[in-house]
């Protein structure tokens, strides 16, 4: 009985709107959790995904690619293409061309698993994301500028 | 749809009303042929397939390794369970057995995974409801939660974290401890949650007895999920059937008891108290050691067909798959849990208001990507 | 032709204008209030990018909304649906002709201007007639638009807005026989002579005003018309530009009348707080440049404080459903409203036999 | 990531890889050998079935610990109304339906059911063979869930059900043309042709001849 009498009296009392509008108050003058975007660079954690690009070695400058094709074949969406060649001092092969097809890329990075130039891989999930463009043709790129990161950001403003 | 005439002189008329592909609350791309009578619900028929990518087509042509991508995007907002159904099937398949450590990790992502879910289930079905701010919550917990994702597998979505056999890679140094941090931190952001809404009369008013479905009819139905224990029935597939390493933990399986919107928003809120209790055992008992099973880049299988299901944040995502001996599955079935809860959705609207209708949806917490696939 | 009455017709024509145009640009800013304090509430930042921190984002929007095409849906009907913005932007503007936003007139080349536009003796009556003619611009809007999400959210905006009224009027009752007239200048000076404001006796007649008023602007929690998550955006659906902000203005000035009456009826108007406290009176610092200042001041806190309720019971409540907010109307507000008059009656007539005995 | 590709079976993880007699593609899994993964086992359900319906059943395999059972097309519903209703097995939901191809078999389909107990946690797989152009029986009458599954299999495959309550297309749209998880239907189509209809100067870049907008 007095647990229905505390209940009515909590109810007329609108307790737990009360409560409710507390919640929203306390949190009125709690830091926010905005990131502004394009003002603000998001943190990227060290294993974040973006699209794949092709890396140097950074002691020699030599390709690292040895055109072996399992990324190629490991591409859930075909979206890569390689043609090997043989290297110029005749020990292995290269790229002779190298194609990522970045309209069809889902960022998966089941390319980089099989990639043999263990332990830097030849090709590598890079943190670039801005692919945003006004061209179709832009998604595909030149081999060189699959080496350099951070190229597609085009917006202005 | 049996359509009762109102006993009136008026003459009235029952109204067709199309809610969605493009409806601010239907989740996705849902459409519903609403029929009306005044506000009152007297017919609903879903009509889905917008969102239908033919995957399970387009598996037979992909191998078994490629085949994981594709599982992030069928239920998007639980891509970790989606993975580790699918690697359970395979692995079930070659009859792979798993690392210690790996199937550690994978338990602690999925449960991660699934308080993410669910707090995104919550943040939607409230918005749906009217309570804007827990939106806004939910999404700022469950970025911490996509942060740790983040800095295991690199994405936020669709994570293509498990490889066949175990893990890509290990855990990053000092994740264990900003796991921790997490779990000891959002207990006191549920709270809020809780106070916002379990207590508040609008919408106890708004879920109390709003599609109540009685536990035999649910499993008829074939309801799975916090659906399905909202009406009473315990059925858990990490209790029934385990997989993984779920036998090692404790965890309780929160049922309902009136089976409706009000005690199934209970028992996902109780299951993500429960994922924490998981969570944390995982991460006391984590055992060291290798991460991955040795595994061929190029796997073959034997022939054969295995069906195997996890308890995703949404229900029984079951992975039917049918190998004739080659590195590509011959049939890939994908159950989505969502695409059987949807099923019920016409029953559960009838006779109630059209603003419930929003409130059911919600309850059901179906993604179009798992029902459309 | 007589100069005074010339004068008299420029001088009101001028009130009017200002209180338009500081209206519109108040409505203006109430948006960005509006979007930041709940922007706050929900650990965000709200508009950022137009001006300083989002302050000319007002402008932006007006601008955009001018610019916008204008659509008309092929099937709708042209007359109506043109016409129903206007009836609703209208009464939600002249209602503000009664409200009292200062205490003090200035005198200016020997004429006296009051700070409203007009003070008649039923301004409390004019309010609540010419506030509820915005629903027929609903209905208007919502039938003329020729498609079924609109005639609903109209339907339930008409429902919701013919049932609140009741509750609306009659928790203003109490205030008005405590107070002994109809005037709007009048009650805040029948708050100042009985040394209280009436939030104080009338509380429950303030709670209903505030929950009926809420209601009446389609607030949340009681946003049925044009719950986004059920009818897309109820009657204003297929509205576009200049017609949909005219909406939009309406609601927001409905927002505001509504923290002006409630101010002028409950919370003593300009009055600044404990009135009749000297040992207080340095609360009226803005007297330095003009009395009228001051009073602006406190009524504009005053008003402030409803709003934030107003901004701070929409962030934090889910929606009720139709029919629920019927029940709610008809069943809980008006008989505890009716129970409020008679109490109050009730304790006035005993009051005034001890004293008079 | 591990050691691919150099020809040979590798070592396996745990049970080890089982040498030759084995038809013609050779597994390579890592994992368990073919008689560890078909071993039978011990199965309530299977047994009752068997004892239910003897002449019911046509074949009994086994895959990874789970029974496939394959029955006779016209017993299905009371092999179903048995599973369901019997208060041994209590299989009370039907937890999937689905239909697979096999263009090469003299009954071409086969429509996989995977009814479950709650109550015992059985699980079975049960399956019907059926030639094209012949109708299943619609389990609608035993549980209510199969209703959308049967319409996916029929949108999917072309299998028509006996008795459905309302067998239209429910993921693809009404007009669609033949059945894609037929094996038959082209996995890809060309999403080109659709490009060069809406903008018809945009060539379209040709990735694997090297036909370019740059030189790569």
């Amino acid at each position: 009985m007095t647990n229905r009498i505390w209940g009515f009296i909590k109810s007329v009392l609108l307790i737990e709107l009360l409560i409710g509008l507390s919640v929203t108050l306390r949190n009125q003058f709690r830091p926010h959790t905005t990131v502004e975007y394009p003002r603000e660079t998001p943190n990227l954690k060290p294993r974040f995904r973006g699209i794949p690009r092709l890396r140097k070695n950074p002691e020699t400058g030599e390709d690292l690619c040895v055109g072996c094709l399992l990324c190629e074949k490991a591409c859930p969406d075909d979206c890569i293409k390689v043609v090997p060649e043989k290297r110029p001092d005749g020990k292995g092969k290269q790229a002779a061309k190298f194609i990522i097809n970045y309209e069809r890329c889902c960022f998966c990075g089941l390319c980089v698993d099989p990639c043999p130039t263990k332990p830097l891989t030849a090709i590598y999930m890079s943190h670039d994301f801005e692919l945003a463009s006004e061209s179709r043709t832009k998604f595909y790129y030149p081999m060189n500028n699959l080496y350099e990161g951070a190229q597609i950001k085009e917006y202005s403003r | 749809m049996t359509v009762n005439e109102p006993a009136s002189t008026l003459d009235t008329d029952i109204m067709e009303v199309n809610m969605g592909p493009q409806h601010p609350s239907t989740h996705g791309v849902l459409r519903l042929k609403l029929k009306i009578d005044g506000e009152t619900v007297v017919g609903c028929e879903p009509i889905i397939g917008y969102l239908h990518r033919g995957t399970e087509k387009l598996c037979e042509s992909l191998s078994y390794p490629m085949v994981e991508p594709i599982t992030d995007r069928l239920d998007y907002v639980c891509a970790m369970s989606e993975n580790l159904g699918y690697m359970g099937a395979v692995e079930k398949l070659c009859g792979i057995s798993v690392p210690e450590r790996a199937d550690f990790v994978r338990v602690i992502m999925v449960e991660l995974n699934r308080i993410a879910s669910h707090l995104l289930w919550l943040g939607t079905h409230a918005l749906d409801i009217g309570a804007m701010t827990v939106f806004l919550y939910c999404f700022r917990e469950r970025e911490m939660i996509l942060d740790l994702f983040e800095e295991f597998c690199g994405a936020r979505l669709t994570y293509n974290a498990f490889r066949i056999g175990g893990l890509l890679e290990d855990l990053p140094p000092g994740w264990t401890g900003r796991c921790r941090q997490f779990l000891k931190v959002y207990p006191a952001c549920q709270k809020e949650y809780e106070d916002l809404l379990t207590k508040n009369r609008i919408w106890l008013k708004r879920t109390k007895g709003i599609g109540v479905i009685s536990g035999e009819e649910a499993v008829e139905i074939g309801l799975t999920g916090p659906s399905l224990r909202g009406s009473g029935v315990g059925y858990d597939v990490r209790k029934a059937h385990p997989y993984s390493v779920y036998k090692r933990f404790e965890f309780d399986v929160p049922t309902g008891e009136n089976g409706d919107t009000y005690d199934r928003y209970l028992v996902r809120m109780e299951e993500m108290r429960q994922s924490l209790r998981i969570i944390e055992q995982a991460l006391d008992t984590l055992p060291e050691g290798p991460i991955r099973a040795k595994v061929p880049n190029w796997l073959k299988p034997l022939k054969g067909e295995v069906y195997h299901s996890v308890e995703s944040p949404r229900g029984e995502q079951g992975f039917y798959i049918v190998s004739d001996g080659t590195d590509k599955p011959y049939r890939m079935r994908f159950r989505g849990p969502s695409f059987a809860n949807l099923q019920a959705l016409p029953q559960l609207c009838v006779g109630h208001l059209v603003a419930d209708v929003v409130a059911l949806i919600g309850t059901l917490d179906i993604v179009l990507g798992d029902v459309d696939r | 032709m007589d100069t005074e009455l010339l004068l008299k017709v420029a001088v009101s024509a001028g009130k009017v204008m200002t209180v338009l145009l500081v209206l519109s640009g108040s409505v203006a800013y109430l948006v960005l209030l509006e979007r930041k304090v709940i922007a706050f509430m929900q650990s965000r930042l709200g508009p950022r990018r137009v001006g300083p921190s989002g302050l000319l984002q007002p402008i932006a929007d007006g601008l955009k909304l001018f610019l916008k095409e204008d659509l008309v849906p092929a099937k709708a009907d042209k007359w109506v649906f043109t016409l129903a913005p206007v009836v609703v932007i209208i009464p939600a503007f002249a209602a503000f002709a009664v409200v009292p936003f200062s205490g003090e007139s200035f005198d200016v080349f020997g004429l006296t201007i009051t700070p409203w536009i007009t003070d008649i003796n039923i301004g409390v009556l004019y309010i609540l007639g010419i506030s509820s003619l915005g629903v027929f611009g609903i209905i208007m809007a919502g039938w003329a638009s020729n498609s079924k999400y609109p005639l609903l959210g109209s339907l339930r905006s008409a429902a919701q807005l013919i049932s609140y009224e009741v509750p609306l009027g009659l928790s203003i009752i109490g205030v008005l026989m405590i107070a002994g007239t109809a005037s709007m200048v009048g009650i805040v000076e029948a708050q100042r002579e009985t040394g209280w404001w009436f939030f104080v006796p009338q509380f429950v007649g303030l709670f209903i005003f505030f929950v009926s008023g809420m209601a009446e602007t389609n607030r949340a929690p009681f946003d049925l018309p044009e719950a986004e998550t059920e009818l897309v955006a109820g009657f204003h659906t297929e509205y576009s530009g200049m017609k949909f902000s005219f909406f939009f203005l309406a609601e927001y000035a409905n927002m505001i009348l509504v923290g002006c009456v409630a101010t002028t009826l409950f919370m003593g108007g300009w009055m600044r707080p404990f009135p009749s406290v000297e040992a207080l009176a340095w609360l009226n610092f803005l007297d330095f440049v003009h009395p009228f200042w001051s009073g602006f001041f406190w009524f504009a806190a005053k008003l402030f404080l409803v709003i934030f309720a107003f901004l701070w019971i929409r962030a934090t409540f889910p929606r009720y459903r139709y029919d629920q907010l019927m029940h709610l109307g008809w069943k809980v507000l008006l008989p505890l409203s009716i129970v409020n008059v008679l109490v109050t009656a009730v304790v006035m007539l005993l009051m005034n036999s001890g004293s008079s005995a | 990531m591990n050691e691919e590709t150099k020809g040979g079976a590798p070592p396996a993880g745990g049970e080890g890889e089982k040498p030759a007699p084995r038809p013609a593609p050779r597994a390579r899994t890592g994992g368990l050998s073919e008689e560890e993964l078909t071993k039978e086992v011990p199965s309530r359900v299977v047994e009752r079935l068997k004892s239910s319906f003897p002449d019911a059943i046509e074949e009994v395999t086994y895959f990874a610990g789970n029974p496939i059972v394959v029955v006779k097309t016209d017993r299905l519903i009371e092999v179903m109304s048995f599973l369901k209703n019997d208060a041994d097995l209590y299989m009370r939901q039907l937890a999937d339906l689905c239909g697979a191809d096999y263009p090469d078999r003299p009954q071409r389909f086969e429509l996989i059911y995977q009814p479950n107990s709650i109550r015992h946690g059985h699980r079975i797989t049960l399956k019907i063979r059926i030639a094209e152009g012949e109708e299943a029986p619609s389990l609608t009458g035993v549980w209510k869930s199969a209703n959308w599954f049967e319409r996916e299999a029929y949108d999917m495959l072309g299998i028509r059900f006996k008795g459905h309550p309302n067998l239209t297309r429910i993921l693809l749209s009404d007009d669609w043309v033949g059945h894609p998880l037929r094996k038959e239907y082209p996995t890809e189509g060309r999403p080109e042709d659709h490009m060069l209809l809406r903008d018809p100067g945009f060539r379209p870049p040709d990735i694997m001849t090297g036909d370019l907008p740059f030189k790569p």
